[in-house]
């Protein structure tokens, strides 16, 4: 409610701005240009102080997610220690990015931190919406000298740091995000009912097929295993990502600088059309409208046998009085590729600044918190899986997990192959919401080959344009 | 029974029963679905997605979801999307009556050049894609602050609200004999003083149910706030929808509560205003 | 309280005409009848003179005060509508108060409203309705109320629209006694339109006979019913209506119903060799039968005709009966004692100055009057 | 506005001779502007409607989209693309389908359901005011709970139903349908209550006469009853047709367009292309082609029904 009067003011102020601008281009059409050469950050002198921003506010955008739940305690020991207000406002996950898509390229900076993944880099960097946190982190008044940057692993900070030229690959560039959360998509599964049928999870994913369709039960409202189905990029990115680059499958391969899509080679062919074959015989009725809830609370009501998808979100569920199966579940890395690849797709919530903010120490100061050893140890504590730093995961992250068998295991097994399976490059959302367009497609009965063909024809023509 | 449906002479044959059944069928289909989404807002959690008819009703959840609880649980602020509705819809309605009412009466009482233009310019609006219009108002917004605020709401609501109110009323005044006004004219009275004297207090019912119909269509208009708000002025319909993804949690007892609590002012104000639902929903074309 | 002239008024509604070039000039207290059938634009010379509709041409001017450009509320006009135009809202005290209220026609205190309303009420007979509202009347009663609305305020000019229409038989007429009464002592410059040739003839010191919204006549009664300026004035005056027969003109003689009506062509009158010749039936009188009926003039000069009753229809006293005269069919209007029978041959005549004539057109066509004065 | 004139009775003895004070007068134009200066406000309302609307146009002429904040005029290039991909014809065919059916079949229901109402028993009494309530809550609304319905695992349709949990509502093959069914759900009503006025203004004179002459009740429902009823059918025929023509609302909460492209109508496609991807000149060329295609089947429909209101006033009067 207090921000209201801020909306007013932006009107206000809005309002006399655009007066001044020739009119077409006032309303209607040309962006901001966000300044983005890093000037603010080399504003900051002298030493470092957390409450050298002491009297601000900031406005931060969430999806609800446990990484957030998580900290939503914590705020309060922030403005203590910084003296700077901070108001959270979420989103669900659904309207998430089509939500910050629209406000940052809105460019009026009305959140001043907001959380992001890796992918919203390529897309929503290039136009320079978003913060190059490097001179930030360069800037010894700015930054204090405990943060260490370095405990994060090195996999996710390179993830979100790009230059972003299309195929080039990440760890160039400037760093848009500061790794927050991350995620590998693995099998959950209710370890209840594969002890009362006597199986085992799958270690290829011939087995796994059979394994999920002998668990299929249509009369008891029970299936093998869910994973996403819905039309949105989101499908591709987890389960299907992580498997599809273990069967040695690419998105993309990069020809003499261009990228040709690769979703229709023979080996993506077979794949996609054994896991859309898998939708349909062990996975859920309306697999094309599933996201992510979905799959976990059948998993949490025991509806479906396995989830195939981030350990993070299948985590909370097993939390005692979370859900019906809480207690019951496991993971497992999932199956392995015929090479014996346990090649993972891997999601960093990190959290990015907003060009556009007006408040940029403040909102620095902020991620530099929110980021850093202390809170990140504390926030572990509720319900924040697979923290960033090194120092945190193995100090208070594993004392966490006696409760969730496999888990460690899991993660262990899978983590040195984990990074971010796509290739970057500036359509992502797009041509991947396309993807899951064509698995929908396939789902319903369409030929996998010409299907997949006339998508790579597609999405390569859409990045080349 | 069918020669029952004729107007004029009423018989009661067999054949009626026969019909009664027939629109019986009809109603189970039409209030299925609100019966079911009432049930549903009565159950607890654990009973959402495990019973069907048999549960012990609840009203915990309509507090929840007005409250602070629900947010925690959900992330969506529905009391405070409430407010925004009313705030929204109640200031275009407004001014669409400020705006709409002297347009209606110089277009029902007088022809002139344009009018029609006018008239069939708002008609449509009522029709125009809604997106051909927001998409460029979300970049103007942006550009100007008004996204994500009452005052772009209200705004924008004009397309919804402002046809109505213009063309129902234009229809009121046209059927008000011009010669009252002229007989308050030579009673000695100017013409707004005939106006306010003589026209208004005819087209009161009139103006009332503009009012009403035009607020209800704008309370339950979803494109413009999906795409012109955010967190601070976004509505009713939109939080409603946020509840079935809200929180990665399925709360699908509080997503009725929820749709049930905002369906439930249209579904009052209509039934206050049903003898003039049909002239209105026809934007005047069919005088019921 | 103020003459009232109409200069070239034209009013048009888009293309059609409401009325066209009209010329009047309505003296000061003169009750003017203005007489048409529905569509003359009798409403519309009201509405010009109130300004109530926008004049395309022409000038109205009141007590010798041009009103271009005047509003309505300035004219001091009052009108009674058609429609009655009363306000439904409002009880029939209200309506009545309505003018007294604005301030632009007077100022009364609540007392002088209340009397002013109370005299008026009670010369209509409505003072037992002041507190219904219009819905609640009858049309009659409505109609009453709205002439009262205009009577009980002080004006230049008093528009009538109709007034006694929706009155009952008994009720009109006592209202036109009343009327004519109110216009003998008023000295308000009134224009009273109607329909009904009767209420004009009683109530009009002149009258004006529109049609197509143009002026066709405007004369006293007794001119208007004398020398009727064309074929349309003369129908409209009459009931029955006026006979026309087409006669031809041959040695200096008018010759028409195959022979059976013959005249001679009165001098002064320059006619061609066809004329229309109009005979009211109140003029034919019995020559054979009626020993005193029929009040002519002593000593003029008389047209006789002799038909075969070929319907007699009984009006009361009267009975109207349709003749035979040679090849056409002639009404004429007769006592109801001693009545012919249907099938009986009779003899009629009528004063040559009662015989008018018109000159020739087809037949719906309207034409002139010949000669200016009575054929002799 | 003030008045220098009184009564005329306040005045003393009449004074001929002295030229009476002169009225305010009011000029021929300023009465002639009247009408216009009423509607000011509502043209800049909607001069200030039509400016994002030309806008928008404008766009579909630009290569404009969020991440190319610096467009430049690139002629016919997106029409020429849009016309020539399949997803477009696609939407437009999906577009068309939902827009025919759902009108079709809200017709014959409204119809139908508005005779039987016309019949005066206590049941459709008592009906008749709960009739629109499924047409006052909001259609997303209406799709929410229609989405909680259609859940194969706990929603009541499959229950009640008997489908069991394998029954797909929003598969490929049926989504389509199902949308269609909410739509029929929510504005069946409208046509009933719009038809239903119709009925209850005709005049019951010919439909005794015919009675009395024996004739059959379809006889008199299609020689009398259907073209003295035209003129009510068609309007909320135009209303529904052009509200289907823009679905919105209801397709996208049910299905966002899936599965697959199974219900992308055209302005679900605009809404991907210039909110999801911000691509804002594709999503303006699609809104200016669907806006093309309503002016024109609205344009057609309102002569047809000027033409039918005609008839039927000429049939009555």
């Amino acid at each position: 409610m207090t921000t209201r009067n801020t909306s007013r003011r932006n009107f206000l102020l809005g309002g006399a701005a655009a007066a001044s601008v020739p009119l077409l281009n006032a309303c209607g059409v040309g962006g901001s240009t966000a300044d983005n050469s890093g000037a603010a950050a080399n504003d900051v002198t002298g030493g470092f102080d957390w409450k050298k921003a002491s009297g601000t506010k900031i406005k931060i955008l969430q999806t609800p997610h446990p990484y957030q739940q998580s900290f939503q305690p914590l705020l309060s020991e922030f403005t203590e220690l910084t003296g700077i207000e901070v108001q959270a406002d979420l989103v669900a996950e659904a309207d998430y990015f089509t939500k910050l898509n629209t406000e940052l390229a809105g460019g009026t900076g009305a959140h001043d931190v907001f959380m992001t993944g890796a992918y919203f880099i390529w897309q929503y960097g290039p136009p320079g919406w978003m913060e190059d946190l490097d001179p930030w982190l360069k800037n010894t008044s700015a930054t204090s000298p405990d943060y260490d940057f370095e405990d994060i692993y090195e996999g996710l900070r390179t993830s979100t740091r790009w230059d972003f030229k299309p195929g080039s690959p990440l760890g160039t560039g400037g760093q848009w995000a500061i790794p927050w959360g991350f995620e590998t998509n693995v099998i959950a599964y209710n370890k209840r009912l594969f002890a009362s049928r006597g199986v085992k999870p799958a270690e290829t994913f011939d087995d796994l097929i059979q394994l999920a369709t002998d668990l299929t039960d249509r009369s008891k409202n029970q299936y093998g295993i869910a994973f996403r189905g819905s039309k949105s990029w989101a499908t591709i990115h987890p389960g299907f990502m992580t498997q599809y680059s273990r069967m040695g499958c690419k998105d993309y391969t990069s020809e003499g600088g261009k990228l040709v899509a690769a979703m229709n080679s023979p080996e993506a062919v077979d794949f996609t059309a054994k896991w859309v074959q898998l939708a349909k015989a062990a996975g859920p009725t309306s697999w094309t409208t599933y996201e992510y809830p979905d799959c976990t609370r059948d998993l949490g009501n025991g509806n479906a046998a396995m989830v195939y998808d981030a350990d993070s979100a299948t985590y909370p569920k097993n939390k005692p009085g979370a859900s019906k199966e809480a207690g019951n579940l496991a993971w497992h890395p999932g199956p392995a590729g015929p090479d014996g690849s346990y090649a993972t797709n891997l999601w960093t919530w990190s959290l990015a600044m907003n060009a556009a903010s007006k408040q940029k120490l403040a909102a620095w100061l902020f991620i530099q918190w929110a980021t850093g050893k202390d809170a990140m140890s504390k926030a572990t504590k509720a319900a924040f899986a697979d923290p960033t730093r090194k120092s945190v995961f193995d100090g208070a992250f594993k004392q966490t997990l006696g409760a969730f068998p496999g888990y460690l295991e899991t993660f262990e097994k899978v983590i040195d192959s984990t990074k971010i399976q796509f290739s970057p490059q500036t359509k992502f959302f797009e041509t991947t919401e396309d993807w899951a367009v064509a698995l929908q497609d396939i789902y319903a009965g369409q030929n996998a080959k010409s299907r997949l063909d006339a998508l790579a024809d597609s999405n390569t023509r859409k990045l080349a344009s | 029974m069918a020669r029952e449906m004729m107007p004029g002479r009423r018989r009661f044959t067999a054949g009626s029963v026969g019909a009664d059944l027939l629109i019986l069928l009809w109603f189970v289909f039409s209030l299925f679905p609100i019966v079911w989404m009432v049930l549903l807002a009565l159950k607890t959690r654990s009973q959402q997605t495990s019973t069907y008819f048999a549960f012990s009703p609840t009203l915990e959840n309509f507090g929840t979801v007005m409250s602070r609880r629900g947010e925690d649980l959900t992330s969506v602020n529905f009391s405070g999307a409430l407010l925004s509705s009313v705030l929204n819809c109640g200031g275009a309605v407004l001014v669409s009556l400020l705006i709409g009412i002297p347009a209606a009466y110089a277009a029902g009482r007088w022809k002139y050049r344009g009018s029609e233009d006018l008239m069939f310019q708002m008609l449509s609006f009522r029709f125009a894609p809604e997106l051909m219009v927001v998409v460029p108002l979300f970049v103007i917004y942006n550009q100007t602050g008004l996204f994500d605020t009452t005052y772009g709401m209200i705004w924008v609501l004009q397309l919804v609200t402002m046809p109505l109110v213009v063309w129902i009323l234009r229809s009121y005044f046209q059927d008000l004999s011009p010669e009252l006004e002229q007989a308050a004219l030579l009673d000695g009275y100017t013409r707004r003083r005939a106006f306010v004297m003589v026209a208004l207090p005819l087209v009161r019912p009139g103006i009332a149910a503009a009012a009403l119909l035009a607020f209800i269509f704008a309370w339950n208009n979803y494109v413009f706030p999906l795409i012109l708000t955010d967190s601070e002025a976004t509505t009713v319909t939109v939080a409603v929808t946020k509840f079935l993804g809200g929180g990665g949690q399925a709360y699908y007892n509080l997503t009725a509560a929820a749709a049930l609590i905002g369906a439930l002012p249209p579904l009052v104000l209509a039934l206050t205003i049903q003898r003039y639902l049909v002239r209105g929903l026809s934007f005047g074309a069919v005088k019921a | 309280m103020a003459t009232l002239e109409l200069e070239g008024v034209t009013t048009r509604y888009g293309k059609v005409v409401g009325v066209e070039d009209l010329e009047l000039t309505v003296g000061d207290g003169e009750f003017f009848v203005v007489l048409g059938p529905s569509g003359a634009g009798k409403t519309t010379t009201l509405k010009s003179v109130a300004g109530l509709v926008d004049m395309d041409a022409g000038r109205v001017s009141i007590g010798g005060r041009d009103m271009g450009g005047v509003e309505p509320y300035h004219r001091n006009v009052a009108m009674a509508f058609e429609s009655y135009a009363l306000y439904p809202q409002k009880t029939v005290f209200e309506n009545l108060a309505s003018p007294l209220r604005s301030g632009r026609t007077g100022t009364y205190d609540k007392a002088e409203q209340s009397k002013r309303i109370e005299l008026v009420t009670t010369t209509l007979g409505i003072n037992h309705l002041l507190k219904r509202f219009p819905r609640e009347l009858s049309n009659g009663q409505r109609q009453r109320v709205a002439l009262g609305r205009v009577l009980v305020r002080p004006a230049d000019v008093y528009l009538l629209d109709e007034p006694l229409s929706h009155l009952d038989a008994k009720l009109r007429a006592a209202m036109r006694a009343e009327l004519k009464q109110l216009g003998e002592d008023s000295s308000t410059t009134s224009l009273y339109v109607t329909h009904d040739y009767q209420e004009a003839l009683d109530l009009g010191e002149r009258i004006a006979v529109l049609r197509h919204g143009r002026l066709v006549q405007v004369g006293t009664p007794e001119q208007i019913w004398r020398e009727p300026a064309d074929t349309f004035v003369a129908k409209a005056l009459g009931q029955p209506e006026i006979n026309l027969l087409d006669g031809e003109v041959t040695g200096g003689r008018i010759v028409a119903a195959g022979g059976a009506v013959s005249l001679p062509v009165p001098s002064g009158v320059d006619v061609g060799d066809r004329v229309r010749v109009g005979l009211r039936p109140r003029d034919l009188d019995r020559a054979d039968a009626d020993p005193d009926g029929g009040a002519h003039r002593a000593g003029a000069e008389r047209l006789h005709l002799r038909g075969r009753v070929h319907l007699a229809e009984r009006l009361g006293r009267l009975v109207e009966l349709s003749i035979e005269v040679g090849d056409t069919e002639i009404i004429m209007v007769a006592g109801s004692d001693h009545a012919p029978g249907e099938g009986d041959v009779i003899d009629m005549a009528i004063d040559l100055a009662d015989v008018h004539l018109f000159a020739p057109g087809a037949p719906g066509e309207e034409t002139a009057r010949l000669g200016s004065g009575r054929p002799r | 506005m003030t008045t220098t004139v009184t009564g005329p009775h306040r005045e003393g003895p009449r004074q001929e001779r002295e030229a009476p004070p002169p009225l305010p007068t009011v000029p021929a134009w300023r009465r002639r502007l009247r009408p216009y200066l009423l509607s000011v406000p509502a043209v800049a309302i909607i001069i200030g409607i039509l400016y994002p609307f030309v806008l928008g146009v404008y766009y579909s002429f630009l290569n404009y989209a969020a991440v190319n904040p610096n467009p430049v005029w690139v002629g016919l290039r997106n029409f020429k693309a849009v016309l020539t991909a399949p997803e477009f014809w696609h939407s437009v065919q999906v577009t068309l389908v939902y827009a025919v059916s759902a009108t079709a079949i809200e017709t014959v229901l409204g119809i139908g359901i508005a005779l039987l109402l016309n019949r005066s028993s206590i049941i459709g009494k008592i009906f008749e005011k709960v009739l629109i309530l499924p047409l006052m809550i909001a259609p997303v609304i209406a799709a929410v709970i229609w989405k909680l319905m259609f859940n194969p695992q706990f929603g009541v349709l499959n229950h009640v139903l008997g489908l069991g949990s394998t029954f797909d509502w929003l598969s490929r093959d049926r989504a389509l349908w199902s949308t269609v069914l909410v739509d029929v759900w929510i504005y069946t009503p409208f046509v009933a209550i719009l038809v239903l006025a119709g009925v209850r203004s005709l005049p019951k004179e010919p439909f005794e006469a015919s009675d009395v002459d024996g004739a059959g009740w379809f006889y008199m429902f299609r020689r009398l009853m259907l073209p003295m009823m035209w003129p009510y059918i068609l309007v909320a025929v135009i209303f529904r047709l052009m509200d289907c023509l823009k679905i919105f609302d209801i397709v996208y909460v049910l299905t966002a367009g899936g599965p697959g492209n199974a219900t992308r109508t055209l302005q679900v496609g605009a809404f991907e292309d210039s909110i999801t991807n911000l691509n804002y000149s594709r999503g303006s060329t699609y809104m200016f082609l669907l806006w093309i295609i309503v002016f024109a089947v609205a344009r057609y429909l309102v002569s047809v029904l000027g033409r039918a209101q005609r008839r039927a006033a000429g049939a009555e009067g």
